[in-house]
């Protein structure tokens, strides 16, 4: 078992970086502190990579590190499972994650939290290590909430932000609400299966697929289709999908590194990675499959039209997050796990571009995140110009980048699958291209192209400041090639492997008529063939228009979209983001707190309190006072009680 | 099984009353010094001597262990008849941790009456334990009883402005539920020809009638204690009436009186209409959950607000007992232990901004994390604690409780899983306006930060809750075949 | 039931107090009032050799003397020592107050003995003539001593109202045992019993008979709705008076009723109409005993209203009509005395010249100007409450056993929930003493001599509370030994 | 009807109607005097029952000291009859339906008792010797012991009364004539030294 | 013939109106006390009969105690009175109710 300690080394280094730069910060002191936590992350990547090359050799791991807890017959432990899809999620996240780390040395170095910073991102490390190294659900249940935690830590980061200490409560109730339907999952599989392990779970399926739950007296469902739902609407949580996407955007308002590191590669894809992991579940039902289709669709499309009328960078970022996780999630929806996480390996590379670029203007403008105030920034910054443009592509799909194969894959998927939703699944994920292209260049066009407009007004009182944007420093610019080298080649040295080889064979089960992935690895004929196709596609074309339309509203003829007045309901319809917010905040938030007050004013305190308690204390206090009052003081009124006792015993007992 | 005439129990049960006595004899006004000292040696000397009774205690074997029989009152067959299993070896040690918290909680904030106020909190500490050891119900009702009296004292005396009603409250409300129970067990003696032993209860047949009104009887008193919706509204009276170290004691070891009676007495005496009732203590106990998460949310008192959550999770102690599953019970046990700690850190967390602010109020604060960011860390870790998060010991509890609920109903595990939500809402909200944010005013800006008295007692108790939350087992190991044997016990057909 | 002169040895307690009595009587005469210290003394020594006396001359089998008028068991031994000690410890509690009221006089003294003697004739008699005579010699003394502060309207007023209301009751238990007398035609208890089990008995007399007996039992203990003249005699009399009539008496009354319900109509034809009768009042002194308590302001009136209530509790375990239930009361009626025993005893320390220490809000801060007065005081108000580990809780406990064994889980629920509203306003007189701020003038207690007995008084419920055992075992045997059940 | 009837029915209704007579009566001497009545008549009819003894102690003990005792009282006590009388009649109709009824119930369970109809023979020895001889004999043997507490119960009596009743008016104006004689010169006179008043001590008082 | 009944019914009338007069004479006392008295005469009458037709003696003796005992009685309830009148100057009974409640 020498492995373990290998295994260990990879989890717990992060762990220990995290508790000397969080407890000792303050006293070793901010490079020791940025030093440790990077040393810990890197053991953690250079560990995961010899895991990786060693699974690659074929050594899987699936064991107990100690047991958590016995309960009669079930042991809870805590345990690792490692193959092709948890060593592959560890380099994501080891690499994403060190990038962050060193990227962060420069955009935090002013800010006086920095110690706790990186004893924050340190901790995400190890949790998100948990969740996807963990070989059973208590262990991912586990991982699940603590990336959770240090969201909601990092997202509220600067806690003297109001709307920073929202957005992170926000944040964490949404995921809550998630979590309940996962842990309701995670407790029926307990039930049903006996076992929490992954591989024992597993074993069971057929043995679950045939059983039936009566949720309402007389309605039967289909056990498994209960737990996957149950299990997505986990994913649902994290993975932001909707309608429990409304906390990703507004954690924009943590440092950009961790939108980038949390809210682009890795955290949000907990969800996919979750389902992909349970594939062996999902794929028993075809109802949770279809759900999970049909809402990856709708996130895919909608969350993407969204980002079409925001004005801050890293919101547009964001939404364009949430529109990508849909894909995987459509993906999922259609069994093309590979697919899937493929699409997640690579929307990590040029998301976290993305973010961390958008950092790096961020930082030019002197933290001025308002596109309107950008422009022209082309010249002044151009690496961070040059790796945004290979974000931006890769991200629309153009071909031969990463997300063109991955993208690809999963469209080409959701057209070849058959289960129910995938039609408007399909012409969702067309759509989608389309707004993808738009909105990417709109944000490109704005930043990049035309005039500087001159950052925003509220700057001006800073005098010692140098207004003009500059190039960010390189430990900024050096994580952001790193990442822009692997947005452009990642997806083609890696779809053959991981979509038609045999990569998560054995680890990802597809059922025969849903294999989508299988019948389009018949089309496919290396990256190449692939890449020149892809000119071919109606994506591509779709994706174009998308650009030429952004290019043509946003650099060549602005005024024209002024004309565009017709549109305005819908833009309203966006700006609101479909008044999601409004209606969470009226319904669950003003709702709960009206509905507590009503359950603690009018039950506790009037009814309970005020009628049973206090009210039968009163009501002896007050007969007390009215028999007091029998007692009237005249001797001749005592002796007629007397009379009127023994009269009574007399006539009662005698008669 | 081990008979001692008097030995382990006996010093668990009477060194901190004997501690107590004496430091208040010694302990008059001007000698306050002393008595402090005294209390702590006396609160940790009780610590002390449950550790060889953990070393010693057999976790494999399911009768009662470290057995003390003495006759008491034989004219009645009352005995003093001590004895543990798992359950109640758990409590103790919670028990006996929690005196030493308040003991050193209390230690300079306290000024009135000093060695009154430790000298009642060590005798409390004792009864209580007497409560957890008994195995005559007599004796159990005695100990049961007589926890009211220091507590009330503690309340009313130590308290704050309405704290003669919150005191008057709590005592009358506890009364009306146990007198009931009195009772019920003297009906139980009867039935049994002429005994108090437990034991004797647990193997005696009683008709299906009786056994539920016995069931009500015996519920009557834990209910109110634990307490269940509707009788819970005394606690957050006295919760927020009480000083810190009352606080500490009521949620973290008088609350679970009501739930060890449970264990102990309700379902292996009447096992049948503990079945039969289940449902609806089972829907009580989900009302408490959910309804009591609502109110919690709005409050605007923290410690009331924290009220409101024991409540809550007691709701889980209760759901746990009564689905009638390993998982549950185990479930329900842990919940107790780690709600007396996350509680006891809790109060102690806002006894420590009590003690600078003297306000309670959470509009009064915002923004303490820039004037008390050790502090801020650590209400943090309890914060998550209580909203359950895996990795603490509020999860463990929680997480046992909904499995165990699955296995009974679906909806069961859902209601009680909307904790999850309700929970994490309710307390973050009021951490993050207690602790976010800019300062709230100049006051809280000019808050020192925890001292080292304070930041002992917090951190001591941040390593216990993380570590019951990573690594429950010792717990869970101790407590299983006494549970087993509780299930055992309660799915006997007796009537 | 030949007279024979071995018989007065029996009655020596008797008799050595009646000489006692007139001694003092006859000497107090001859003292000026500062040397009144004396009378006091040979009162407390009169009182202290009575009650070692009965232990050397009473019969382990109850034995009949003096032609059937007195009975000499182990029963009337116990309860006659006692009755002495209490009086003798009300005594030692009341000096300062004696003083200062201007009672310290020799008819207070030789009143109270001859209350003692009332007692002692009643709870050792046989006969309806020995327990009318007796219960007439306490009365008048009680009636006296109520009146025996003549310049205060309130003791007189007390005192008139006790004397009409005690009037009417003895007239209507006469009433009552001349229909007995009539029904079985004897007056001897054992007659009484042999007839009524020869069957020969006429029933319609006997049970009116018995309803009027229990109409002068409830109102010798206060039983509602024969309750009138507790609260204002407790009030208007002098405390140290109240302090007499609340404590010995009752164990005077139980005995009254042991002996007349138990022992002369406890045959089961009539217990069945007793004990319902008894229920009935119990439960009733309960309810309104506890609830109007709690409207009170008055200390010494709230107890008279406790009292009540605890009369009822006593007569919920008289009438079950069962030795076991017969010994729960004793034991009530025992340790009860010696609550209130306290509970008056604290009024009276606390009683400076011109101020009685009577209202609830004399007792405020009692707990600063003086914590161990406070302490003892609150140990003595949870046994009323029946709070463990008092003994207090025990009393009860015994009693609601007694009454579960026989099947009236109803009855003891109301008991116990009753009982509830009760600790109410216990409760509110330790909240007033600890929870709120030291307005009043009390000063420290210096009468060192009451506050040792205080402190007595107030840690033997505690010791009570812990070993209850050989007071219950102590009690069950007396009970067996001495009555003579159907 | 034969004598004994008669004389039954004569003082029976004599008893009542001064019965009757001593509630209705206002006045509390005429109530006295109304009873005094009836502790007569009630005496004749114990004649009837062969009670002698106990027929002369009623008049001599009852009628001869209670009575005459309630009547000092009454003369003594200077009571205000009006007010007395206000309101008299507001309890007449509780007054009858309780007691007639409680009387009604009486009557139900005591009347009609066949069983004694008659004198029981056992009392051959009471016509023979004669009742204040037998019962001088049961008073000093069998029931010495009640003998002996009656006294007891006299003596309280006297000490009570004595102790509620007896004390030194302040007002009264008896003199005391071997204080009189006793009194010496200097109980006659004291010359005390005062301080001069000056006008300060007035001021102040 | 005159049976026990008859004498029987007759205390059984005194006892009625001594009750009534309680009731009418609620204000005065010393009527109230011969109510009390004419009772007490209901109870000698019964005793009193009983023992002749019972041929037993004890009654009589009791009477003679009840006798002995009202008289106490009575020289102590009306020492009472007069200690009250002394006090109150009033023996009214509503002039008597200090103590209530």
């Amino acid at each position: 078992m020498s492995n373990m300690n290998i295994y260990l080394c990879a989890a717990l280094s992060p762990l220990f970086g995290a508790l000397i730069a969080g407890l000792f910060g303050k006293q070793i002191g901010r490079s020791a502190a940025h030093l440790v936590a990077i040393f810990g992350v890197s053991i953690s990547l250079v560990a995961s990579i010899i895991i990786f090359i060693d699974v690659l050799d074929g050594h899987v791991f699936n064991g107990a590190v100690y047991t958590w807890a016995l309960v009669g017959d079930v042991r809870f432990e805590v345990g690792f499972l490692i193959d092709r899809l948890s060593s592959l999620m560890m380099i994501v996240v080891t690499s994403v994650s060190l990038m962050v780390h060193i990227y962060t040395i420069g955009y935090m170095k002013e800010d006086p939290g920095y110690q706790r910073f990186f004893s924050y991102i340190s901790l995400f490390t190890f949790a998100m290590l948990m969740l996807v190294m963990s070989n059973n659900f208590l262990q991912l249940f586990f991982g699940w909430e603590a990336v959770g935690l240090v969201s909601y830590l990092l997202i509220g980061f600067w806690y003297k932000k109001d709307s920073a200490i929202y957005a992170n409560l926000k944040a964490f109730l949404v995921n809550r609400v998630g979590d309940f339907g996962f842990l309701l999952g995670i407790a029926l599989v307990l039930h049903y299966a006996g076992t929490l392990d992954y591989a024992a779970v597993f074993e069971q399926s057929d043995h679950l697929a045939a059983q039936q739950i009566e949720l309402f007296r007389g309605v039967g469902w289909s056990l498994v289709t209960v737990i996957c739902i149950c299990l997505f609407i986990g994913a649902m949580g994290k993975s932001a999908q909707f309608p429990l996407h409304v906390w990703l955007p507004d954690s924009m308002e943590g440092p950009t590194p961790i939108s980038a590191l949390i809210h682009a590669a890795t955290m949000v894809t907990a969800g996919i990675f979750m389902v992909a992991r349970m594939s062996p579940l999902f794929e028993l039902s075809e109802a949770a499959l279809s759900f999970v289709l049909v809402i990856g669709s709708i996130t895919a499309l909608f969350m993407g039209l969204l980002g079409l009328v925001q004005n801050d960078i890293k919101r547009v970022v964001a939404y364009s997050t949430l529109s990508q996780l849909g894909y995987m999630t459509v993906a999922l929806g259609v069994s093309a796990y590979s697919a899937a996480m493929f699409h997640l390996m690579t929307h990590a590379f040029f998301k976290a571009l993305l973010f961390l670029a958008a950092g790096s203007v961020i930082i030019g403008m002197h933290h001025e995140q308002n596109m309107r105030f950008m422009g022209g920034l082309r010249r002044k910054m151009p690496i961070t110009w040059l790796v945004s443009l290979v974000g931006s592509l890769a991200l629309i799909g153009f071909p031969f980048l990463s997300g063109f194969y991955s993208k690809d894959s999963i469209i080409e998927s959701v057209h070849l699958s058959t289960i129910p939703g995938a039609g408007f699944a399909y012409f969702a994920v067309l759509v989608g291209v389309f707004v993808t292209a738009l909105y990417s260049f709109r944000m490109y066009f704005l930043v990049f192209e035309g005039k500087y407009r001159g950052g925003a007004p509220h700057h001006d009182h800073s005098p010692q400041k140098n207004h003009e944007p500059h190039e960010s420093p390189m430990v900024v610019w050096a994580p952001l090639v790193v990442l822009a080298v692997l947005s452009v080649f990642s997806g083609a040295i890696s779809i053959q492997p991981i979509l038609f080889g045999d990569y998560f064979q054995g680890v990802i089960f597809v059922m025969g008529s849903h294999d989508v992935v299988r019948q389009f690895g018949e089309h496919f004929h290396g990256w190449f063939a692939m890449g020149l196709h892809g000119f071919q596609t109606l994506p591509f074309w779709l994706a174009a228009a998308g650009v030429f339309v952004a290019w043509f509203l946003f650099v060549y003829s602005p005024k024209t979209r002024k004309k565009l007045v017709i549109f305005s309901p819908l833009t309203k319809l966006f700006e609101e983001k479909y008044f999601l917010d409004k209606f969470n905040e009226w319904f669950f938030a003003r709702g709960a707190k009206s509905l507590g007050g009503l359950f603690w004013r009018i039950g506790d305190q009037k009814i309970i309190d005020g009628l049973m308690v206090n009210g039968s204390a009163k009501l002896v206090g007050r007969i007390g006072m009215k028999l007091r009052r029998m007692q009237t003081g005249f001797v001749s009124h005592y002796a007629f009680v007397m009379i009127l006792g023994a009269f009574a015993l007399v006539t009662i007992w005698l008669f | 099984m081990l008979t001692h005439v008097i030995g382990s129990l006996s010093l668990i049960v009477w060194v901190p009353i004997f501690f107590g006595v004496a430091v208040l004899l010694v302990g008059r006004d001007g000698r306050e010094r002393i008595a402090r000292w005294m209390s702590l040696v006396g609160s940790i000397l009780s610590a002390l001597v449950v550790i060889p009774v953990w070393m010693q205690f057999d976790a494999m074997q399911s009768e009662f262990q470290f057995v003390e029989f003495i006759p008491w009152i034989e004219t009645f067959n009352i005995n003093y008849h001590l004895g543990i299993d798992g359950i109640s070896l758990v409590l103790i040690l919670l028990n006996a941790l929690t005196t030493i918290f308040v003991v050193v909680a209390g230690w300079e904030v306290i000024t009135k009456k000093v060695s009154h106020y430790f000298a009642s909190f060590l005798i409390l500490s004792g009864m209580i334990n007497g409560v957890f050891c008994s195995l005559d119900a007599m004796l159990f009702y005695v100990f049961f009883e007589a926890t009211l009296i220091p507590m009330f004292l503690i309340i009313g005396v130590w308290g704050g402005p309405n704290r003669v009603y919150a005191a008057i409250k709590f005592f009358l409300y506890t009364l009306a539920g146990s007198l009931l129970t009195l009772v019920a067990l003297i009906y139980l003696y009867r039935i049994t020809g002429g005994s108090f032993a437990i034991s004797n209860f647990y193997a005696v047949s009683i008709p299906q009638s009786a056994q539920v009104l016995i069931f009500l009887a015996l519920f009557a008193a834990f209910a109110v204690k634990i307490p269940m919706w509707p009788v819970h509204t005394w606690l957050p009276d006295a919760h927020v009436e009480a000083p810190t170290g009352g606080s500490v004691v009521l949620a973290a070891v008088m609350l679970k009186l009501g739930g060890y009676g449970f264990l102990r007495l309700s379902l292996p005496i009447v096992p049948d209409a503990a079945r039969e009732l289940a449902p609806f203590v089972i829907g009580l106990s989900l009302i408490a959950i959910v309804y009591i998460g609502f109110v919690a949310l709005v409050q605007r008192d923290m410690k009331k607000l924290i009220a409101y959550s024991s409540i809550s999770h007691m709701g889980f102690v209760t759901l746990g007992i009564f689905i009638f599953n390993v998982g549950g019970m185990q479930g329900a046990v842990i919940q107790m232990v780690s709600h007396g700690f996350i509680s006891t850190a809790l109060f102690l967390c806002v006894g420590v901004l009590y003690d600078r602010m003297h306000s309670r109020e959470i509009s009064d604060y915002g923004g303490v994390v820039n004037s008390m960011p050790m502090f801020a860390v650590l209400f943090l870790v309890f914060a998550m604690a209580n909203a359950g998060l895996p990795g603490t010991s509020g999860f463990v509890g929680e997480f046992l409780v909904i499995m165990g609920a699955m296995a009974s109903n679906f909806w069961f595990a859902f209601a009680a899983a909307m904790t999850l939500v309700l929970g994490a809402a309710y307390t973050l909200w009021m951490y993050k306006r207690v602790v976010f944010g800019e300062c709230g005013s100049e006051r809280v800006l000019g808050l020192k930060d925890v001292n080292a008295r304070e930041f002992a007692m917090l951190f001591v108790l941040a390593l216990i809750v993380i570590g019951m939350g990573v690594y429950p087992k010792p717990f869970t190991d101790v407590i299983d075949v006494s549970v087993a044997t509780v299930l055992e016990l309660a799915s006997v057909i007796k009537n | 039931m030949d007279f024979q002169l071995s018989d007065l040895y029996t009655l020596l307690p008797e008799i050595f107090l009646l000489i006692g009595v007139s001694g003092i009587l006859l000497l107090d005469l001859f003292l000026s009032k500062e040397q009144r210290g004396v009378t006091y003394a040979l009162t407390l020594i009169v009182l202290v050799v009575t009650s070692v006396l009965p232990w050397f001359f009473y019969d382990a089998d109850p034995r009949v003397i003096m032609s059937g008028l007195v009975v000499s068991d182990a029963l009337g031994a116990a309860l006659k020592s006692t009755v002495c000690v209490l009086i003798a410890v009300g005594l030692v509690y009341s000096k300062n107050y004696l003083l200062s009221r201007g009672l310290h006089r020799g008819e207070y003294f030789s009143l109270t003995l001859f209350a003692t003697l009332g007692m002692m004739v009643m709870i050792s008699s046989n006969h309806f003539l020995s327990l009318y005579l007796g219960l007439e010699l306490l009365s008048l003394s009680l009636y006296a001593m109520v009146a025996l502060q003549r310049d205060s309207g309130r003791s007189s007023e007390a005192a008139i109202k006790y004397f009409v209301l005690g009037a009417i009751a003895s007239g209507m238990l006469l009433y009552g045992m001349s229909m007995i007398y009539g029904a079985t035609g004897h007056l001897n208890i054992e007659a009484i019993v042999s007839s009524i089990l020869s069957g020969h008995s006429d029933s319609n007399l006997l049970r009116l008979g018995v309803v009027f007996v229990i109409v002068g039992i409830g109102f010798k203990l206060g039983a509602v709705p024969f309750h009138m003249w507790i609260p204002d005699v407790y009030q208007g009399s002098p405390t140290s008076v109240t302090l007499l009539i609340g404590t010995a008496p009752k164990v005077a009354a139980f005995a009254f009723v042991l002996r007349l319900l138990a022992e002369a109509l406890g045959h089961p034809s009539l217990h069945q109409d007793w004990s319902q009768m008894l229920t009935v009042l119990a439960v009733a002194s309960l309810i309104i005993g506890n609830v109007v308590a709690i409207a009170q302001t008055n200390f010494k009136r709230m107890l008279a209203y406790s009292t009540i209530a605890h009369m009822g509790f006593l007569l919920v375990g008289f009438m079950t009509g069962s030795i076991s239930g017969y010994s729960a009361s004793l034991f009530y009626v025992l340790t009860y005395v010696l609550m209130a025993l306290g509970g008056f005893g604290v009024i009276l320390l606390l009683s400076r010249d011109g101020f009685e220490a009577e209202e609830l809000s004399d007792l405020r801060g009692l707990s600063q100007t003086n914590p161990w007065c406070a302490f003892l005081l609150m140990i003595i108000l949870f046994s009323m409450a029946g709070i463990p580990p008092t003994v207090g809780f025990w009393s009860k406990l015994f009693v609601i056993q007694s009454i579960i064994d026989l099947g009236y889980v109803g009855l003891a629920v109301t008991a116990v929930m009753t009982s509830l509203i009760g600790a109410f306003y216990y409760l509110r007189v330790v909240k007033i003493m600890f929870f709120d701020a030291n307005e009043s003038s009390i000063n420290t207690v210096k009468y060192s001599a009451g506050m040792a007995v205080f402190a007595v008084n107030g840690l033997l419920l505690l010791g009570l509370g812990l070993f209850p055992g050989w007071l219950l075992s102590l009690c069950e045997s007396l009970i067996e030994s001495s009555v003579r059940t159907f | 009807m034969s004598f004994e009837n008669f004389t039954f029915y004569l003082f029976s209704t004599i008893l009542v109607g001064a019965g009757l007579s001593v509630i209705f009566s206002r006045n509390p001497v005429h109530a006295a005097l109304s009873l005094v009545l009836a502790f007569f008549t009630s005496a004749a009819i114990w004649l009837i029952l062969e009670a002698e003894f106990l027929a002369i102690s009623l008049i001599l003990v009852y009628v001869g000291a209670v009575m005459v005792l309630f009547l000092f009282v009454v003369m003594m006590l200077d009571i205000n009859l009006n007010r007395m009388k206000e309101g008299y009649w507001n309890y007449l109709l509780p007054a009858l339906v309780v007691s007639g009824i409680f009387l009604a119930e009486i009557i139900v369970l005591v009347g009609g008792r066949a069983v004694f109809d008659k004198p029981a023979e056992v009392a051959a020895a009471i016509t023979t010797e004669g009742n204040t001889l037998q019962l001088g004999r049961l008073l000093y043997t069998e029931y010495l012991y009640a003998f002996e507490l009656a006294a007891v119960i006299l003596l309280v009596a006297i000490v009570a009364a004595i102790a509620l009743t007896l004390r030194r008016r302040k007002d009264t104006k008896l003199v005391n004539t071997s204080q009189q004689i006793s009194a010496t010169r200097a109980n006659r006179l004291k010359i005390i030294s005062m301080p001069v008043e000056n006008k300060r001590s007035e001021d102040n008082s | 013939m005159i049976t026990l009944s008859h004498y029987l019914v007759l205390g059984a009338i005194l006892f009625s109106i001594s009750i009534a007069g309680i009731f009418l004479n609620r204000k005065n006392i010393i009527i109230i006390l011969m109510s009390i008295e004419l009772m007490l005469l209901a109870v000698n009458i019964n005793f009193v009969a009983f023992s002749h037709y019972l041929g037993d003696l004890s009654g009589q003796i009791f009477v003679f105690f009840i006798l002995t005992v009202a008289a106490a009685e009575s020289a102590i309830g009306l020492a009472i009175l007069v200690v009250l009148f002394r006090n109150l100057k009033t023996i009214n009974v509503d002039d008597i109710g200090g103590l209530r409640g």
